[in-house]
């Protein structure tokens, strides 16, 4: 198996589908002839030509709308919001219309779209432009909200949301472009809203997703040293939300850490942490930790912005604070 | 123009008048929840409009809907079995009055977030031209829409792009009670239609014929690959926003005023004096319409409720 | 001490510091000409005029963002946003821009603002206009977000949000306007941020806010016919989340249910679960229980929504299973 | 315009270009992160802008804004501290390139989410109006800007309320990778004023003695109460839209014929062709902003990072 970088396994995903699908085109700011931002549809614009790799206006309302409109009528959009802080400036767009108008008209449409959108902070970019809001997109029914952590998921992930019919975000975090993994090279499409186990372990279950998954296993290789054996679930889709691997783990474990880029507050935390003493109450031996972002917006300077932000240190100390 | 077209037109245009008239009376008895707002007095827009559409054009709209639902043609038992929340309503009573669609004839619906589906429209419009056909889509929305910044992106991105979109703002003078000098920096809405390479065009909207005309030329030079098309039709709503306008922001001249001007009655009247058909023919058509009213709200009171399982369908096609 | 509706407590309010205050205006649609859409600003046009009672075009970026804007110069907006609902087009200048913009530039801004909006469901509007999606503001440092339950609070924390520095978004639940509280004569001010014991008791901590603590009260109210004394806690305030009086009654009582009309999944609850487990977790007998919206959009139908709404029947039913 | 006037507009475009140039070799050092968006080739605008403006009026712009930031009169050393990150940046180190700002010069602030800072520059014009004072509000964007439904809603606020606010266009021809062409169905951005009652004007904006007429214009049609009022500045960006831009959407002769109009050479060469200083009077301004350069770099990286306790500090007035 090819180890490819995470930006590759989400290009290729893309471009498979286009040449599988005459339905599935491209839009966004700068998907064309610049090639994407962060170069996932680089050469695109040259091989699938203007009609199937769209070059907007910095139009973040309309970009989310008329992928509603043309997914309403047959098309299979794959739109991009060039990072999900400008997804705000389309909230409407995507929890009101995409989310909703499916169930608003008794089931008469179906949206199979997909909202592809870079996320994340970390990169100095300062309070407006560094968010990890994944919890209020995952908060409305109607929508399916996916953030992989491996090349691997996010290939296999986004292949099946071009393919469902039903709206789906898919939040690509941006410091994972550079990570490699394994990818076959065959076609394989993974499920949507299934947890997976990503190491096995049986002392303490680390539950992450995204950049959360990614430190969550350093953590669990730094703890393997000290012979603590971690079990980690990766979410990968936040809606649905599959707590059954979760559960099965703190079953075993009964101990567990969750791991989340975005905030603490009403975060991604904070549901599963309901959720497994809602219904894995007897198997509860200590407090359900929470290693998030802390309570404040992301300021630029490095070495304080990194201070606010997930690291394996922190992820270790929650799990000895347990044990 | 042929005698059957135009009693097809006085007869929705009657249809629709009662039905919102019907609607009211349900709405005061509490058999109609939610928000409602009528079309009294714009009839002649949907109807005229639609009337020169193709079945394969799609049409999109705001919450001020039933009238493009009946024009559009769906059953009106079914559109008054949605008003009533019904499981035999055409959104299966999930959308109610403001969520009026039918897939089946192109109608995508009512929808309630002022501008948000001025968006759809122009995706409705990316799809048609995505696949290379001649089919265009109807968008219509207030003369209030067209302050929020969904309508500029919409209107630019169709611009850019050349989308099949024929933009209809229905300027009834007001949404809800700002006029629409004190909400717009141009009275004119049709001038900012310039503003997205379209030259926009104000039509009488109380005369089913002017609308029809202007509508038929506008889809015409989409089709030609003129690119989108914008219509400012000037109109009047009778009633008040929606059930409960304390109606603050007008006087009762005004709506006199245009009420002089009705467009059913200028229909009727070219009608009558050109002897297309008698009052009695007309008169007959009044009664049909009754009936099928009569018939459509027995329906309706009569259709089951939605089943409770039916909160947990149509949120997803998988799940 | 009279008893007014919360519609009037929310008027008052605002009027005393209209008068107060020179810098306070209020801004919307159709807060002037009509008097508010829910009929808060009835009169304010002719007694202020329209410089202080600004009717807006429809635009809720601009609203959003003007006031903003306004209040970095020293004035004090009170911009309504029609509905809630209505806050997703504005999302941007609420949650990047009035809530980011004084950390972002180094604290050298205020943004003495409140966003009031009217919220909730159960009034047939469908999927789009029936949101209580409290929890996604609530999420974000930078912003305060306030909702109360009773006139009295209503009244109070209005007066403080126009009063702090610092942005307030300050939902009202439109079906709470009705209801009747008794309200001092005179001015007073509460503070935001602070949770309040509702009920006492001392068998199980119900906790609500807005429409949630209402029909906690209402359960309560049956519980007590039963026997069952529940203890009522209502947040008030979402952020900053006081939880100090919900600790103090759970560990009195060693069981609690939550209850938010907004959606379960990543809801208010999942927060207060959280905490609870982390900050009071020796003294857990019982899952902790949630009462909140079933997982759909809300449709029209009334019996169809009812059916997906909180009541006072679920709470009594999540309390019965702990006790 | 008198001569220390013309040679103070000479040093501030000098000192941002020098500014910019500098920021370049350190962001590739990596001492500078995030985002940066240089300036060189617009320096005009800025300064001929503001130039015209009082020091009560309002300047607020977008990501672009280290230009603007030194043509306020912020010290060099406390923009170049902003943009490595530390405790004695302008913003303390939180905000970094794309957010200079200083209150007490009425500089609101560099801002990075598209078209948002217009919304805030209605609500700037709006603090003014409410109290009545003839203060104006200048607010910059780009051309891709003008795409957005915050340009729409901000300048049609503006349209209405008659908000004294300048909206200035830099047009430097391309938003990220997209020609105006692309992105706007109109490509003559000034033609989108008259959307809301403006006139709009298309002003040179490589020169800076226009720029300045313009503004000076523009301005005292705001304090006379004619409302808001639009200028779309034609220039050029000579470098990518930020560091990284791969370039491929223009060519080397497009940037070529653009340096060939530069905006520092038309003043310099109005400076020398009318006796107004010499050669060796330029020269000597171009070392006073080395120096002035070469030690705000010294002081910013000498300068503490902000102590670990400031994340903390700054997210509400009252905790
Ligand atoms: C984004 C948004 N803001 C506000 C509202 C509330 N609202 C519903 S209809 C309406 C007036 C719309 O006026 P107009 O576009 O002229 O249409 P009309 O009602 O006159 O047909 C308003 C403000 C809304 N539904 N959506
Ligand atoms: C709402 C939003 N969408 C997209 C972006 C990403 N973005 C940053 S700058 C830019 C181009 C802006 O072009 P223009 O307004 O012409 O300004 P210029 O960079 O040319 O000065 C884009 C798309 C953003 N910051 N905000
Ligand atoms: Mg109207
Ligand atoms: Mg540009």
């Amino acid at each position: 198996m090819a180890r490819i970088t995470m930006r590759q396994a989400i290009t290729d995903a893309l471009r498979e589908e286009m040449h599988r699908d005459e339905n599935v085109f491209i839009m966004g700011e700068e998907v064309g002839v610049w090639g994407g931002t962060y170069a996932v549809t680089r050469g695109f614009y040259d091989e699938f030509g203007p009609r199937r790799v769209r070059d907007t206006p910095i139009s973040e309302m309309v970009i989310g709308g008329a992928a509603v409109g043309a997914a309403m009528n047959g098309l299979r959009p794959v739109a991009e919001f060039m990072t999900i802080n400008f997804a705000f400036v389309a909230f409407d767009a995507i929890i009101n219309h995409a989310a909703k108008l499916r169930y608003m008209f008794g089931g008469q449409m179906k949206i199979p779209l997909v909202f592809r959108s870079p996320g994340g902070g970390g990169r100095q970019l300062g309070a407006t432009h560094s968010h990890t809001p994944d919890v209020i997109f995952a908060h409305f029914p109607g929508l399916k909200v996916v953030s992989p952590a491996t090349p691997y998921d996010a290939k296999g992930l986004l292949k099946a949301a071009i393919r469902t019919d039903d709206p789906v975000l898919f939040i690509e975090h941006a410091t994972l472009y550079q990570i490699r993994g394994e990818v076959p090279e065959g076609e394989y499409v993974l499920p949507i809203g299934k947890s997976d186990v990503k190491r096995e372990g049986s002392d303490v279950t680390i539950v992450g997703y995204a950049q959360g998954l990614q430190v969550a296993m350093e953590a669990a290789d730094e703890l393997a040293k000290e012979g603590i054996e971690a079990e980690v679930v990766d979410l990968r889709t936040l809606r649905p939300l599959d707590m059954g691997p979760v559960i099965a783990s703190f079953q075993k474990t009964f101990r567990a850490v969750v791991v989340e880029e975005g905030h603490r507050s009403y975060g991604i935390g904070a549901e599963v942490v309901a959720r497994l003493q809602e219904e894995a109450f007897d198997y509860i031996d200590a407090p359900i930790k929470r290693v998030a972002q802390l309570e404040a917006p992301l300021p630029y300077s490095r070495e304080l912005e990194q201070s606010a932000l997930i690291n394996k240190q922190r992820v270790i100390a929650a799990v000895k604070e347990i044990l | 123009m042929d005698k059957a077209m135009l009693l097809e037109w006085y007869r929705q245009m009657v249809l629709i008048r009662r039905f919102e008239q019907k609607s009211a009376e349900l709405y005061q008895l509490g058999k109609i929840g939610g928000f409602l707002h009528l079309y009294v007095g714009q009839e002649a827009i949907a109807v005229g409009t639609i009337a020169a559409r193709r079945p394969t054009d799609h049409i999109i709209t705001a919450y001020r809907d039933h009238g493009h639902a009946l024009a559009v043609g769906i059953e009106t038992k079914a559109v008054m079995a949605e008003m009533l929340g019904k499981a035999t309503g055409i959104s299966k009573g999930k959308g109610g009055s403001m969520h009026m669609a039918d897939v089946t004839r192109n109608f995508w619906g009512g929808h309630a977030v002022v501008g948000a589906h001025l968006s759809l429209a122009a995706g409705l419009g990316l799809s048609e031209s995505y696949r290379e056909t001649d089919n265009a889509a109807l968008c219509y929305f207030g003369d209030g829409a067209t302050n929020i910044g969904y309508f500029h992106e919409s209107l630019n991105l169709a611009g850019v792009w050349k989308l099949p979109v024929l933009w209809i703002c229905e300027n009834n003078q007001y949404g809800m009670g700002t006029a629409v000098s004190r909400a717009s920096a141009v009275s004119a809405i049709m001038q900012k239609a310039s503003a997205y390479g379209m030259e926009g065009k104000q039509v009488d909207g109380m005369n089913v014929f002017e609308v029809y005309k202007a509508t038929q030329e506008a889809l015409q030079a989409i089709r030609e690959g003129k690119g989108p098309q914008f219509l400012e039709m000037l109109t009047y709503r009778y009633e008040g926003h929606s059930m409960g306008d304390p109606l603050r922001y007008r006087t009762k001249d005004e709506v006199e005023k245009w009420r002089e001007d009705d467009a059913i009655g200028i229909l009727e009247r070219h009608i009558l004096e050109n002897d297309v058909a008698t009052k009695e023919e007309l008169d007959g058509i009044d009664h049909t319409v009754e009936a099928e009213l009569t018939e459509a709200v027995q329906f309706a009171e009569e259709s089951p409720l939605p089943a409770p399982e039916e909160l947990f369908t149509d949120i997803y096609v998988e799940d």
